[in-house]
């Protein structure tokens, strides 16, 4: 993936949320640059699922502003959207479909990756021999490796993801880790949010801790 | 997003819904049964003098069809809600009215459609007239997609409540009364001989109107819901 | 005037406006009414036709023109705060939604004891007290979406939505019940309309309308109060104020 | 009849001119009351949490 020289990527100026009428975070301010990754800490219920879905343009920020390359990120919408991948708590796998037809749906929704076939992204992560079995048949971390997979079918600079290593066993997590680190390598952007260590060697991480 | 990729998203959406329904034929038949059921249920309530019944029969069938459709409404968003895949719509990189609107068209094509399948056999039941029945079934070829449209800006507004059908009803019936109204009395008049040109074209404008305007609504609605 | 809607946008100033603002609204609006009822119960002469029952018409009529009024009122403040995140349009949507219905249900009942001498019988599908009914399903759609969903952001941008797609049918609902009524209505069209308007009975009439849009405009301003308390109960100024009311 | 007991014959449809008007002044109050009861039941609320917070230390 060739990364564009001229963009410089995510930049939040004093986020704050508020849910039912607790303030999550406020004031909150970072800029994520390509090959960079944000790494979200906190204990349940800091707000990082809601901090990550208003990376995802999901939710409003009650205040500050969020700019993708300099432009709002509300003012983009589907602009924004095309250049972005979520994997949240919900797989967003559908059972009755089989992983191929699973990956080529979320091929289709976001902006095709050329450098990668459904069936090579399915390789990546040690799916290909159930490539044609439905998803309910398969284990929850298959399908949460599944659910991953999505990040390689679609063309997209930043991910966006929610614990991405629940029930992945220590290989799943492995496969998963090198994912990130080619990613940040291609200048690509992650913004996580993990109880378990994320292990990114030599990759430029930004820690936000949302309960200090 | 070039419209070549819109088409695309659109069309592949509209074959995953597709797939997803023919998997779980078995449930196909609920909104068909349904709209059996409850035709069936007013003669034995009324009594099975046929001039009476062929002459409540296109208010009962269109009302019973109304009903189909508004119960089939629930499965448009909720599982996609459940198992996280509409979140994956709200983040796509094609605006997510046209996302909409494929599974508003899957929708009806599933539940919607098919109506049309038993509504002859329903006529018959009711002593409809021959002209009758063939004005029921142009009525619902036009007004169940308006149905489905509508109905698909309630349950996007109620998808995120944990008990959101009894509001469903209460947000969405009201807004059918036109289509009843056309609709039924499109079949009655054509049972006596009228001309009904005007109904349909009168039908016909709601479509339009729910065809350009209601995918916009559900879109808001769901970010909202969502958010 | 831009620093008034500015300062008025804050919920602290919109509190104290609105306070000093409700007891002249009272008093106007009570003089109003009686000053209305006055002219319509005693100056207005007898209908030749309908005796003095028609003088109920001087709540029936304003309360219907209200509740539509009131309807398209609360549309634009909820397209409002949806399109600018404007909190206080919000709060006057919402707070709209339970006035719009009683006046909506004071038409019905109003109207339908007003048909019961004309017609004998307590209602009649008529076009207007019909549309009315659908308006009030629409008011009571409305304010059941605000209390089934927890948030009160998310409830008060999701019932905009559906009280801007109801705005949009009204109209539609409106004349295909119009449609509906002429068709079965057969050849006698009983105009349900006021008589004849004698000038002495428009007086009363207008003076009521104007009653009633103040009393609306009371009543919303005393409703959004108690919400913007609510929804600012953790605000200083809200803390301050509940210890030295 | 004296002109105070024909204004409330009112020729003859006073139930239904009445009751109207019974109903009408029974909704207009009960608009009045609900927010006026509605503030204060919140404000009382509002104190006693507040009453609550400062006795903790």
């Amino acid at each position: 993936m060739t990364a564009e020289v001229m963009d410089h990527g995510l930049e939040a100026r004093g986020l704050g949320c508020v849910r039912n009428d607790r303030q999550l975070f406020a004031d909150l301010s970072f800029c994520l640059c390509p090959g960079q990754a944000l790494i979200l800490e906190g204990r349940n219920g800091s707000g990082k699922t809601s901090l990550l879905r208003i990376l995802c343009g999901m939710r409003q920020p009650d205040d500050g502003q969020l700019c993708w390359n300099g432009e709002d990120i509300f003012r983009l919408g589907p602009e924004y959207h095309a250049q972005i991948a979520y994997v949240g708590h919900r797989d967003g796998v559908k059972q009755d479909l089989t992983a191929t037809e699973n990956l080529r749906l979320a091929r289709g929704l976001g902006a095709p990756n050329p450098a990668f076939g459904i069936d090579a992204a399915l390789d990546q992560v040690e799916l290909w021999e159930h490539a044609d079995s439905l998803a309910r048949n398969l284990s929850a971390g298959q399908q949460r490796r599944l659910a991953l997979a999505r990040l390689l079918v679609t063309w997209a600079k930043l991910w966006i993801l929610d614990e991405p290593f629940t029930s992945l066993d220590s290989l799943g997590i492995g496969i998963v880790e090198s994912l990130f680190a080619n990613h940040l390598a291609g200048g690509g952007m992650l913004a996580v949010t993990s109880h378990h260590p994320v292990s990114l060697n030599d990759a430029d991480i930004i820690r936000i801790n949302l309960s200090t | 997003m070039s419209t070549a990729s819109l088409n695309r998203a659109f069309a592949l959406l509209l074959w995953r819904d597709l797939v997803l329904a023919l998997r779980r034929r078995t449930e196909l038949l609920n909104p068909l049964l349904f709209f059996v059921l409850v035709t069936t249920l007013f003669p034995l309530g009324i009594g099975a003098d046929p001039a009476l019944l062929s002459a409540i029969a296109p208010g009962i069938i269109w009302v019973a069809a109304l009903l189909a459709a508004m119960l089939s409404l629930d499965s448009v968003f909720r599982s996609d809600f459940e198992d996280g895949s509409l979140e994956q719509f709200l983040i796509s990189a094609q605006p997510l009215s046209v996302l909409v609107l494929a599974k508003v068209v899957a929708h009806w094509l599933i539940t919607g459609l098919p109506l049309l399948i038993v509504a002859p056999l329903l006529g018959l039941l009711l002593h409809l007239s021959g002209a009758s029945i063939g004005a029921l079934l142009l009525t619902l070829l036009l007004g169940t997609p308006v149905l489905s449209l509508i109905g698909a800006i309630g349950v996007a507004l109620t998808v995120g409540l944990r008990r959101g059908g009894v509001i469903l009803s209460l947000l969405v019936l009201p807004l059918y009364i036109p289509v009843l109204i056309f609709a039924a009395d499109a079949v009655a008049s054509s049972g006596a001989g009228l001309p009904i040109t005007a109904h349909l074209s009168l039908l016909a404008a709601l479509l339009v109107l729910a065809l350009s305007l209601s995918p916009l609504a559900t879109a808001a609605a769901l970010k909202i819901s969502l958010s | 005037m831009l620093r008034f809607f500015h300062q008025l946008g804050s919920p602290k100033h919109f509190y104290r406006i609105a306070g000093s603002w409700i007891p002249w609204l009272a008093a106007v609006c009570g003089l109003l009414m009686l000053y209305g009822l006055y002219q319509g119960m005693v100056v207005a002469p007898t209908d030749y036709q309908q005796g003095d029952s028609y003088r109920i018409m001087f709540i029936h009529v304003p309360s219907a023109w209200m509740s539509l009024f009131i309807y398209v009122v609360m549309a634009a403040a909820g397209a409002i705060g949806l399109i600018w995140h404007m909190k206080l349009a919000e709060v006057i949507a919402i707070s709209s939604a339970p006035i719009g219905a009683s006046f909506t249900f004071l038409a019905l009942v109003t109207g339908s004891i007003w048909g019961k001498p004309m017609w004998g019988t307590w209602w009649v599908w008529d076009a207007r007290l019909t549309s009315e009914l659908i308006l009030l399903f629409l008011y009571l759609g409305v304010m059941a979406l605000y209390g089934a969903i927890d948030d009160k952001r998310t409830a008060a941008r999701a019932t905009a939505i559906l009280a801007i797609v109801g705005v949009v049918n009204i109209p539609i609902i409106h004349y295909s019940v119009e449609w509906w009524n002429t068709l079965h209505q057969g050849p006698t069209v009983t105009k349900f309309g006021a008589p004849s308007i004698d000038i002495r009975m428009l007086i009363p009439l207008l003076v009521m309308a104007v009653a009633f849009k103040l009393f609306y405009l009371l009543v919303v301003l005393m409703r959004a109060r108690v919400e913007v308390l609510e929804r600012e109960r953790n605000a200083r100024w809200v803390r301050e104020l509940v210890e030295a009311p | 009849m004296s002109g105070v007991q024909e204004f409330f014959h009112m020729g003859g449809y006073a139930v239904y001119v009445w009751s109207s008007y019974a109903i009408a002044l029974v909704v207009l109050v009960a608009n009045i009351l609900v927010p006026v009861f509605q503030r204060r039941k919140l404000l009382a609320r509002l104190a006693r949490r507040q009453r609550r917070e400062r006795r903790q230390p």
